[in-house]
């Protein structure tokens, strides 16, 4: 097992790097985090025209590049730290994975093509909503002619709103469970976008209705590969994370090395230095579980989800840092709309509870604990 | 000496002979102010009337019980008031004491400048004498109600030959004029609460100058201590007496006018008011997990509030007054920043949501929003733990980068 | 409620201090913790003729001073601060609170004298031995001719072994509980000093087998009462951390301002600076939650369960925290046995535990919240 | 270019040929050094093959499958190896280097003193050259293994007048002479592991100088980044073979020796490893605070030892070694810090036993008793952040107070 990267993955990062740099900045952010907005088509189709990234994990066969999580874990850092935002997580993660996973070969040759070249946008609503007035609402499927109905509601689904490929996650009478393909257009579904306090990444409420729907695959026990579905997506989250919180603390450093305070640049008083030195430990413990939890993946470890509670608990917790010290170290300037640092902020706070949160993952992985790790 | 009855009987018996609702604001507060009822601890020569502290409750009291409205105490009106009381000329007290108490002018401070942050003594806006008046050129920033303030209490640069404390001076700035520019600041919370102020050739006459030339340090020092120890009024503040008629229309709006930039203070110190009933609301309280972390933080909270309540206890028998704004202030920063991830453990994915989706109308996606400020804003975590371990537990300062003269420093 | 000693108790804290300062240095805690020492009955003596300290919360009619939980603890914080090695929290806190709360009138007269000018060294074993061996043991009273005989073993006793005085905590068959004085020289009690991380503080496991034993007042539903006994034990304990913690700091901040390293004062440092800070902030918080915890049983406020856990937990975590930065502070000189610094960590280490962790304290706290606080 | 399946094949028929177990443990050690084959990765000229480092772990798999004693590679004997093949001469090369892989000397580091603890360039050690010899006369501290030491690697400052890092000298003492008081050392734990030195007049030879003289800071640079880098063999070197027989019980009693100081690292460390077992058996794993404690505390430590592996592969890809130590250094006192409040958490009152009475044999006491070390030895974590921030991330220094001729820093 390697924990470190290979030149070629080197030089993949180079060119992510290079590309989101010349490709993407806050001001993108700024633009796309107004209401409903969410991603850019025009840089969605470069982004995958010009490097193939919605394609990284769907194999050369249907049209993807056939690559394992330690790429995608690097395509994640790079989008973490440049803070894109396009259906990224949603759709080259959560849609190409369910697919992948839960298809059959006729939905893979059917889907997977359109989701390498990003002209499918998928969505994977795998959570119901849960609110004081529905608690432990579950969305269901009945079998109609030609098919089968949803009702329900899905909550917090990843740019659910502008998906153009939904997967919805739904139980039959029998209690099966299954994962249906819903178009954006069917009769009976409404999509709203939540407001969160995160704008640089969009979540709906997906409201079905006798929604007209087709199985991805065959229905029945699916707990198990969902939750490997979501424990992969949560180890390409923590590469996100990580990503982030390396530069927000590289902000910060930049930042105390031009400023200047009492005659000397706020870098040089050990308040600062030594924040900044728990703040790199902290992202070098969580980078690694993240690589760790990549290479789980890849290597088809038994492990995989106990790496991937320790990568998800680990970043949220150093983003988090990361920020709020960012912040910190720039003072009130950081706290503004203008400068940039909230941007990161608001990702690492909404990112921090995605998936689960640090203490639920903590939990579980010392509920998982193997000393094959 | 004077005792509580005589107090009590001697403002009571002038509210029975004076207080009438059917004045305006300012009429009544003219009133007030002159009798020395409004600020009976301010000396008797300035609309007060000389009352130890100790003293002042009981007229609260029957002014509360005789539903009488009192002078304008909100906001940073009450710092220049107490800056104007201690270094103030006799002609600036009479030019502004007054129409402080009665509301008629509202102030805002000028000290903090986007190169002088934590190092507030490193101002780099000038005030170069013209051989009659002061002509200001520069920028402050983080000016609280400087869009429709009045005055502003302004610290400027009147010499960069001396060392940098020297070099400063504080002037009461007219901010209806020409060359004075205001721009509202809006923060990552999506609130716009502050402004930043730019001077080009404004004026200060002469005779607006608190304290002398190369003296601004010092009275700067007397505006934030004041600020430190609550003196802006701000706390409970909030509270509305639900009386009708005119006269407390027209204080309600008055207060509402200076409020309205604190709007969201509650959420930037953390909201520990909402733990317990949203903990309870969501079940939270059957896990130990949450118990813990919610114990923690009301815990933490409480003994702050012990604590500053010691210190003020303290200062009420006459002991002097410490430091202990910077504890105080530092605690608060403590509390925020837990909170904020108590909040999030009982919310959970929940916590995510903001505005009419969100969370107690959106109040917990706003504390976790706001609370980034509370270690900066005032003086940063890092100014309060220099401020402690120098002026409290006496360790030596670090070694001066910033002495000689201002010129000469390295800055931004 | 008031918060500020007043002129009395101020004078009363120096004249303590300056007996302490005096009659007790780190030599006597030195020669004090070898094993089974524990105490100097010279020392204690003078303790007690001179200040009357272990009489303090005694009423004057039984020989004591007949204050309050404030002037205890002045002398708790004050003992806590010298490091006092002496039977006072077992006999003039917890034996003396046991005689006055559950003893019948007689046994008042009997005992109270004795204990308040420390003739009679009491303990109170109320915590039952509970090993991987005899999981939840209880110690029982079975009525025998002309009393009861107690059979059980008593755990973490304070100064167990050298008092003269034992009350003993024990279940009837009936289910009852009841408090029993037993002789220092009754047959088939076994009384063993443990060994602790904190030789500076002696607690002892006594070892009973059909001990003849008699009654402390009426046997009966003794739970609430010896939980408030407990309670108040904890509160005087805070204050001795309270006064621990502020040695630590202080010993940390005088260190740090004639040591030097690098050609400045280490007490100029940042670093250094800021940690005694927080600990300042720590320490203050613990003390205000130690003076209300007093203040709620001098006035028999019903949150004294409450501020007595809120006490506890804060100081536990003030001091361990301050005596670990004190060491740190000191570098390697700190963690020698010839410097007196862990000494104080010991004490620290070992009354973080005692009455109950900081954990369940805060648990208990919770449960208990009150806006009456 | 040399291949594994080569090297396995030649160290294999080596051993073949040479390998004697009836041999005494120096014998066998000294045609070990002459081969080459015990330090294979030294160069050809100094006892080795010049094997480079990816080939090294074959030749140990061969000794491991042949049952073949090593050269002795433990303690600060290897410090010492690695500094002279750097620095040192020919002559001192061939004096000390076979026998300190014999394991007929043992060495010890005098680096520290009671005045310069974390500023080790502030050492006030003396060494007087009186025109034929060094006269050492000061005192040193925290010295592992001095009173059974035969050689000491010992800084000393030989100019007062240059700034200070320019003023020290490296040289080799020999422990065993009068001049050289050795005192113990005893800890808060009870252990006596370290020793005070006292040198009055103590000898040194001219040409026992590693280095030039005023260039012993750089010399010292070298030793300090191989006991970072764990160079000092001290991982691992508990695991006994088990084997029987005379050279076996040799080489046993040789380690048992030099890593008797060290016997209570693990409890310093925190014992991690514990905590499982005594969670399991106390049924502390049902508690849900328990468990985030538990969980934080091994993904902590699991995280950092996946940090360490992840620096050790990319160095051995040939990427350079940065201070990764430090990260390293920093991540085990908070695995200590942590494993103590767990450990604590876990016991409850149990905690408190010590000795015999103890949990786990009193080693959880011992652990609580032990652990204020990690975030002190070595270099505290302050200077572990300095380092850091510094070299890592390229923050700026302080401003020096420590210029100019040593003679003139204020010092204690």
């Amino acid at each position: 097992m390697s924990f470190v990267l290979t030149d070629e993955q080197q030089q993949f990062r180079d060119v992510v790097r290079r590309f989101l740099d010349d490709q993407f900045s806050t001001r993108d952010v700024r633009r796309l985090m107004e209401p409903r907005a969410g991603f850019d088509e025009a840089f969605w189709g470069k982004l995958n025209r010009d490097l193939g990234l919605a394609g990284i994990i769907i194999p050369e066969d249907y049209g993807g590049q056939g690559f394992g999580y330690a790429e995608l874990g690097i395509v994640m850092e790079e989008m973490g730290r440049s803070l894109v935002c396009a259906p990224y997580l949603s759709s080259a993660v959560l849609a190409a994975d369910a697919v992948l996973t839960l298809g059959s070969e006729a939905d893979r040759e059917t889907l997977l093509p359109g989701l390498a070249d990003g002209s499918l946008r998928g969505c994977l609503a795998s959570q119901d909503y849960s609110g004081p007035e529905c608690p432990g609402g579950v969305t269901t499927a009945t079998a109609a002619q030609g098919g089968v109905r949803l009702n329900g509601i899905k909550d917090f689904v990843i740019d659910g709103h502008t998906a153009n490929l939904l997967l919805v996650v739904a139980r039959s009478a029998d209690g099966e469970s299954g994962c249906y393909r819903v178009s954006d257009t069917a009769s009976g579904l409404d999509r709203r976008c939540l407001t969160t306090l995160d704008p640089t990444r969009k979540l709906a409420r997906l409201t079905l209705t006798d929604v007209p729907a087709v199985s991805l695959g065959t229905p029945g026990s699916l707990e198990s590969p969902l939750q490997a579905i979501l424990d992969r997506a949560t180890v390409a989250l923590a590469h996100e994370m990580v990503g982030g919180a390396e530069k927000m603390l590289y902000s910060a450093v930049d930042y105390a090395c031009t400023r200047r305070q009492f005659g000397r640049l706020i870098g040089s008083f050990q308040a600062i230095k030594h924040k900044c030195a728990d703040l790199l430990l902290e992202i070098e413990l969580a980078k690694s579980a993240a690589y760790r939890a990549a290479v789980a993946i890849d290597q088809h470890e038994t492990v995989a989800s106990l790496t991937a509670s320790i990568a998800k608990c680990t970043a949220s917790e150093a983003y988090l840092h990361a920020a709020a010290e960012c912040i910190q170290i720039h003072g009130g300037i950081g706290f503004t709309w203008d400068h940039d640092t909230h941007l990161w902020f608001k990702r690492a706070k909404a990112s921090e509870v995605m998936f689960g949160d640090p203490s639920s993952h903590r939990a579980r992985a010392l509920a998982l604990w193997s000393d094959a790790i | 000496m004077t005792t509580q009855d005589e107090v009590r009987r001697e403002v009571r018996e002038w509210l029975q002979a004076n207080w009438n609702p059917d004045l305006s604001l300012v009429a009544w507060r003219t009133l007030l102010a002159e009798s020395g009822w409004g600020v009976p601890g301010w000396p008797r020569q300035w609309y007060g009337r000389d009352l130890p502290a100790a003293l002042t409750p009981v007229v609260d009291e029957e002014f509360a019980a005789a539903n009488a409205v009192g002078v304008a105490k909100t906001g940073i009106r009450m710092l220049a008031a107490a800056t104007l009381l201690e270094h103030g000329s006799d002609d600036q007290k009479k030019a502004f004491l007054k129409r402080i108490l009665t509301g008629e002018d509202t102030w805002c401070q000028l000290f903090s400048e986007p190169g002088s942050g934590s190092d507030l003594a490193g101002a780099t806006t000038r005030a170069d004498f013209d051989g009659e008046r002061w002509i200001i050129n520069g920028q402050k920033v983080w000016t609280t109600s400087a869009h429709h303030a009045d005055y502003g209490l302004l610290l400027a640069r009147t010499d960069w030959d001396v060392p940098k404390h020297q070099g400063l001076t504080y002037v009461v700035l007219d901010m209806k004029q020409q060359g004075v520019e205001v721009h509202q600041l809006k923060q990552m919370n999506g609130h716009a609460s502050f402004n930043q102020v730019f001077f080009t050739d404004a004026v200060v006459p002469a005779d607006r100058i608190v304290g002398q030339p190369g003296g601004g340090w010092q009275v700067a020092m007397t505006t934030l201590a004041h600020e430190r120890r609550g003196a802006d009024g701000l706390r409970g503040a909030n509270r509305d007496s639900g009386l009708k008629g005119s006269i407390y229309d027209e204080e309600r709006a008055e207060i509402a006018t200076v409020m309205a930039p604190y709007k969201w203070y509650p959420q930037r110190a953390g909201r520990v008011d909402l733990v317990l009933p949203t903990a309870k609301a969501l079940g939270r309280l059957n896990d130990p997990v949450a118990v813990q972390e919610i114990a923690r933080l009301l815990i933490l909270a409480k003994t702050a509030e012990w604590t500053a309540r010691r210190a003020r206890a303290a200062q009420a028998e006459g002991r002097p007054q410490g430091p202990e704004g910077s504890l105080g202030k530092l605690a608060a920063s403590e509390v925020a920043r837990l909170a904020a991830r108590v909040h999030t453990l009982i919310q959970g994915d929940q916590a995510l949501l903001a505005g009419d989706d969100g969370a107690v109308d959106g109040m917990i996606a706003e504390v976790l929003l706001s609370v980034p400020a509370t270690s900066i804003a005032g003086g940063t975590d890092e100014i309060q733990r220099n401020i402690i371990s120098e002026r409290v537990l006496s360790m030596p300062r670090e070694p001066r980068a910033d002495g000689g003269p201002f010129r000469e420093v390295p800055r931004n």
